[in-house]
């Protein structure tokens, strides 16, 4: 592989990375749980690019079904959220339920 | 053929997910046949001497693969298991009601349990000890929420979160080893442990996490609650057997594992916590206002006598050898004893009609049986000749003698008269006049039957002390090393 | 370098691109139904962008088919997610 | 290696810390996990690397052995707890041990 | 170790303290999804793909999926964490001991690693290309054998609880169409998974986990697709299937080979994948029975 491309790769990489830890930001602060779950994924789109270019720059396939079973459960995660819906309480992050 | 050895835990494994598929009718059958079976093997096991004998899995050797490792440590556990396995099936057949929710989760968590000891005796190899003392933690927990009720649960939960601790730090124990040797089975391990930094720090993470899960004072938070609050034939099992487990992974460790390694700072420590445990436990069982937790805080305090020989579990130590026969002696005996006391207890509780030491008066009279069966279980306890409680203290009292450690002495003849201080207090009340006359559950008779038929082995166990140190030769496991 | 890796090199850059201004959306947009849109649009550009760029050097059909199914799977995802989170976030404004 | 180490460890005793000290059930249970997973990384970055850059084959198969005995032991938990909770009301422990045992 | 390590691992901590001390419990049990993926992706760079494929299947996703169902039931009386001198004992205690590994576990002198050069050494001998499959079903495979004991009874212990009865699930169009296209790919990955785990990574953990996914999800979605909907006896064995067919193996096979849980050289792959594909299915069977969601009324 050109020399180029691992460069290539390896920037990509950084700035996929880059994104996720700016990211974690808004998984920090909510401050509605909607909000967390976009955190969340945007965390799966993110490390789904990173998994897929790693399985090419580091020449490692198995990562490919890595990112398609991220993706295949995030979609659960997804659908698990919405229907836990009516929840006790609900709304902005706080326990005084 | 020492297929046996994987036979002894693939057995009881099978017969457990019989129990599981099968409903409950099916599986209250399969008791007599299931323990004969598993018996019979471990029989034939005890049968051919000279120990230890291994087995290499799937035929690699270690440590490339699994070895299984059958000393008499772990022959002595798995006969322990059987004995203690016969009252507890017996028992449990009159105690749960046919086709009860309970009861349909008991038999294959029972046999399950059963395969799990085996496997956490057998095991010689530092990651599948981790596997098995989970599979240990997760049959223990569902047994101990077996009820179901509020307090059955809370007593599960907070058994299985402290467990849990002890299962990450086990796990990271046996990072810290892996990554310093490059092993995981045991006797590989010791020989490259010695000189690896670090070593003695995943051992003593190890012990920590075992010393937890054996609930050595002051990690035993979880016990009494967990034992306490279990159903009768789960409380049995859990504190006859399965805390014994973790203890002989310990004892698994120290001399197969780290034989290399200077400990004895830490061997110092664990016995001065069982000293600390013979106490506290004693003291807190005099406290207690229910029999069944009475009886498990001195669960708590007999702990300690298995931990107090770890003073002298040294190499060369002059005392080592005592100090291991007289560890695995009180092993035996407070297995039989206590799950005979817990049995006895729980049928006095069905007599009474209430777990309350009130309620025990006129017991004497309503289940005399009961009474007994308690009586010659607690004279064990508390070292009375000639059980076998009192050939372990007394093998123990030999290993302080040798030692001209005369302070533990006074600790051992303390717990001694603790543990008839709370003895006698069950029995006092029994024999008083009943306040109130309360019908008694015709059940009530097999249960004592079965309950004294323990005690009874418990009582005559010391009579076969020498000959069954002969047969074990516990001693020459110290220090024999890889 | 070959025409290939110089497509490659500009998707890449172009992903990256997208991809960060998906992230400051999320983080700078005023709530959450804006910021559903920062997420939804712009970061599965930027997916797709990055997924093209490594089909191309994915070397096999089996492997650049993969990366293309995961593609769709992030579409359908993101795009469930902003449904569902559009319900539930309109019915936490309060 | 070290900076996995460090992340490792630093889980480790996070993951700890809350285990003991949070008094809600299922922050126990999370507690757990971020310590298992602590334990997992220290336990890979501390295994001997294997040829090819690929991670040692043994320390992989402990971490699936471990990771599929965490969930079980996750779910189990979750399980018992919301059942206490269903009981009791109660999302917690009750402070005193001997409180587990009346009823 | 380049930035991109630096800035994943320090993610993963600062999501770690998210989870910890994030005050609503959901929100704590999506930044654990996070953090899942997270360590996935940190196993991802350390090279082990096996471990990722699991961690992403199971750690972050299943069990992301538990925590996040299971907080909206059990947030509550929002007592903060301990505080005072035990918090401040437990915490001091916490980085003492993180300081002591750290420095034990960096001191460590590089061991040979006998036991993966035997492993390497052994694969033509164990008749299975893929390391890590031969480490979990042939090496190592009395440990497997054991952890699926673990799930078994995990699942029995859970029946002491009875899952809470929770109210039905409303029918949702959106969702049942997207279930409806992801359900069935699911299954399909799953079972490419179990297939590829005989030669690369993959193999009946992440499968199972997997298809646990695909079978909640129709759950969740009030689906009608549900093949655990059966007769009790027989959820109960396919619930002990795996073990069962573990077992048999193990005896049956093994007194061909001459040692228990040892295979007929001419027969390893076949009997890998016939254990492979029960253990799927039991693993499926048992994350959802964990799972404790009720089928759709």
């Amino acid at each position: 592989m050109a020399a180029r491309m691992t460069a290539a790769y390896a920037l990509f990489e950084f700035v996929l990375a880059t994104n996720l830890a700016v990211g974690l930001v808004r998984a920090l602060r909510g401050p509605t749980l909607a909000d967390r779950l976009l955190a969340a994924l945007l965390f799966g789109t993110t490390g789904v690019a990173l998994l897929l270019t790693m399985a090419i720059a580091h020449d490692a396939p198995a990562l490919r079904n890595v990112a398609l079973v991220v993706m295949l459960l995030a979609l659960l995660t997804v659908v698990a959220f919405a229907r836990t819906g009516a929840a006790p309480k609900r709304g902005t992050d706080d326990e005084s339920a | 053929m020492t297929e046996l050895l994987p036979l002894a835990v693939l057995l009881p494994l099978g017969l457990g997910v019989t129990a599981f598929v099968v409903p409950e009718r099916g599986a209250r059958a399969l008791a007599a046949p299931g323990w004969l079976a598993v018996t019979a093997l471990v029989a034939a096991l005890a049968q051919r001497a000279p120990w230890p004998q291994r087995y290499a899995l799937g035929q690699w050797p270690a440590p490339l693969g699994i070895a299984l490792h059958a000393d008499a440590l772990a022959v002595a556990l798995l006969v322990l298991a059987c004995a203690v396995y016969a009252a507890v099936l017996a028992f449990a057949t009159a105690y749960f009601a046919r086709g009860a929710r309970d009861a349909a989760l008991f038999w294959p968590l029972a046999w399950l349990l059963w395969a799990a000891l085996n496997a956490a005796v057998l095991s010689a190899d530092f990651f599948n000890l981790y596997v098995a003392l989970e599979l240990l933690t997760f049959a223990a927990v569902g047994l101990a929420a077996l009820s179901g009720r509020p307090a059955a649960l809370a007593a599960a939960l907070r058994y299985l979160l402290a467990a849990l601790v002890g299962s990450n730090v086990f796990l990271l124990a046996v990072a810290l080893a892996y990554g310093a040797t490059g092993v995981l089975a045991l006797e590989a391990l010791a020989i490259r442990l010695q000189d690896a930094p670090y070593a003695a720090l995943a051992i003593a993470l190890a012990v920590a996490a075992l010393a937890l899960k054996t609930a050595l004072v002051p990690l035993h938070f979880w016990l009494p609650p967990a034992h306490g609050g279990a159903s009768t034939p789960v409380s049995a099992l859990l504190s006859a057997l399965v805390i014994k487990a973790s203890f002989v992974i310990v004892l698994r460790l120290w001399l197969l594992a780290a034989p290399r390694l200077d400990l004895a700072a830490l061997g110092q420590a664990l016995a001065v916590l069982g000293a600390a445990a013979i106490v506290w436990g004693s003291v807190q069982a005099l406290l207690q206002r229910k029999l069944k937790m009475l009886v498990a805080y001195s669960t708590v305090a007999q702990i300690g006598y298995l931990f107090v020989p770890f003073a002298w579990l040294a190499p060369g130590h002059p005392a080592a050898a005592l100090a291991l026969e007289a560890s695995v002696l009180q092993l035996l005996a407070h297995g039989v004893a206590k799950a005979a006391m817990f049995l006895a207890a729980g049928t006095l509780v069905l007599a009474a009609g209430r777990d309350d030491l009130g309620a025990l008066r006129g017991a004497a009279a309503r289940a005399p049986m009961a009474i007994f069966a308690f009586g010659l279980a607690g004279a064990s306890l508390i070292g009375v000749p000639p059980t076998a409680g009192f050939a372990a203290k007394w093998q123990l009292l030999q290993a302080a003698a040798t030692s001209g450690q005369w302070a533990w002495v006074a600790v051992l003849l303390a717990g001694g008269l603790l543990a008839a201080g709370y003895v006698f207090r069950v029995l006092k009340l029994a024999f008083l006049p009943a306040a109130e006359a309360t019908a008694v559950p015709p059940v009530t008779s097999t249960l004592s039957l079965v309950a004294l038929l323990l005690a009874l082995v418990a009582t005559a166990g010391g009579l076969f002390t020498v000959p069954l140190l002969d047969a074990l030769r516990i001693g020459t496991l110290a220090w024999r090393g890889p | 370098m070959n025409p290939l890796d110089a497509i490659t090199w500009l998707l890449l850059a172009a992903a990256g691109t997208f991809f960060t201004a998906g992230t400051v959306g999320l983080l700078r947009l005023p709530d959450t139904l804006t910021r559903i849109h920062a997420l939804t649009k712009a970061d599965n550009l930027g997916l797709g962008l990055a997924a093209a760029a490594l089909m191309l050097q994915a070397g096999s059909w089996a492997g650049a088919g993969e990366i293309a199914l995961i593609w769709l799977l992030a579409l359908l995802a993101s795009a469930t997610a902003g449904y569902l989170i559009a319900h539930r976030a309109l019915d936490e404004r309060d | 290696m070290t900076l996995w180490l460090a992340t490792g460890c630093v889980l480790v005793a996070a993951g700890l810390v809350a285990l003991l000290l949070h008094p809600s059930l299922m922050r126990k249970l999370l507690g757990f996990n971020v310590m298992g997973g602590g334990v997992f990384l220290v336990l890979l970055a501390v295994a001997p690397r294997a040829a090819g850059g690929s991670a040692d084959p043994v320390a992989q198969a402990l971490l699936l052995t471990g990771i599929v005995i965490a969930v079980a032991a996750t779910a189990l938990g979750l399980l018992l707890a919301r059942r206490y909770r269903a009981a009791t009301g109660r999302s917690e422990l009750p402070d005193d041990e001997a409180a587990g045992t009346d009823d | 170790m380049n930035a991109t390590d630096a800035i994943v691992a320090t993610a993963a901590v600062a999501l770690a303290a998210a989870v910890l001390l994030a005050r609503d419990l959901r929100a704590a049990a999506m930044s654990f999804v996070a953090f899942g993926l997270l360590l996935a992706l940190i196993w991802a760079r350390l090279g082990a793909a096996d471990v990722a494929l699991a961690e992403a299947a199971i750690g972050a996703g299943v069990t992301g999926a538990l925590l996040i169902d299971a907080a909206a039931q059990l947030a509550g009386p929002g007592r903060r964490g301990g505080r005072g001198p035990t918090a401040l004992a437990v915490g001091l205690l916490g980085g003492a001991l993180a300081l002591v590994l750290a420095h034990g576990a960096v001191s460590l002198a590089p061991s040979a690693g006998e036991a993966s050069r035997l492993v390497a050494a052994s694969l033509d001998a164990a008749q299975i290309v893929h390391p890590v499959t031969a480490v979990l079903l042939s090496f190592r495979a009395y440990d497997t054998l054991l952890e699926v004991g673990v799930l078994l009874i995990a699942v029995v212990a859970a029946q002491a609880a009875p899952p809470v009865p929770r109210p039905p699930l409303h029918h949702d169009p959106v969702l049942a169409r997207v279930a409806g296209v992801t359900v069935p790919l699911a299954v399909l990955v799953a079972v490419y998974l179990l297939w590829a785990g005989a030669t690369r990574s993959g193999g009946a953990f992440q499968a199972g986990a997997v298809l646990a996914g695909a079978l909640l999800l129709a759950r969740f979605a009030a689906l009608p697709f549900d093949p655990l909907a059966t007769r009790p006896v027989l959820r109960r064995a396919m619930l002990a299937l795996g073990l069962a067919v573990f077992i048999a193996v193990a005896l049956g096979a093994g007194g061909a080979a001459g040692a228990v849980l040892a295979y007929p050289a001419a027969w390893t792959g076949a009997l890998v994948l016939v254990i492979e594909a029960a253990l799927m299915l039991s693993i499926a069977a048992s994350l959802v029975a964990l799972f404790g969601v009720g089928r759709p009324q």
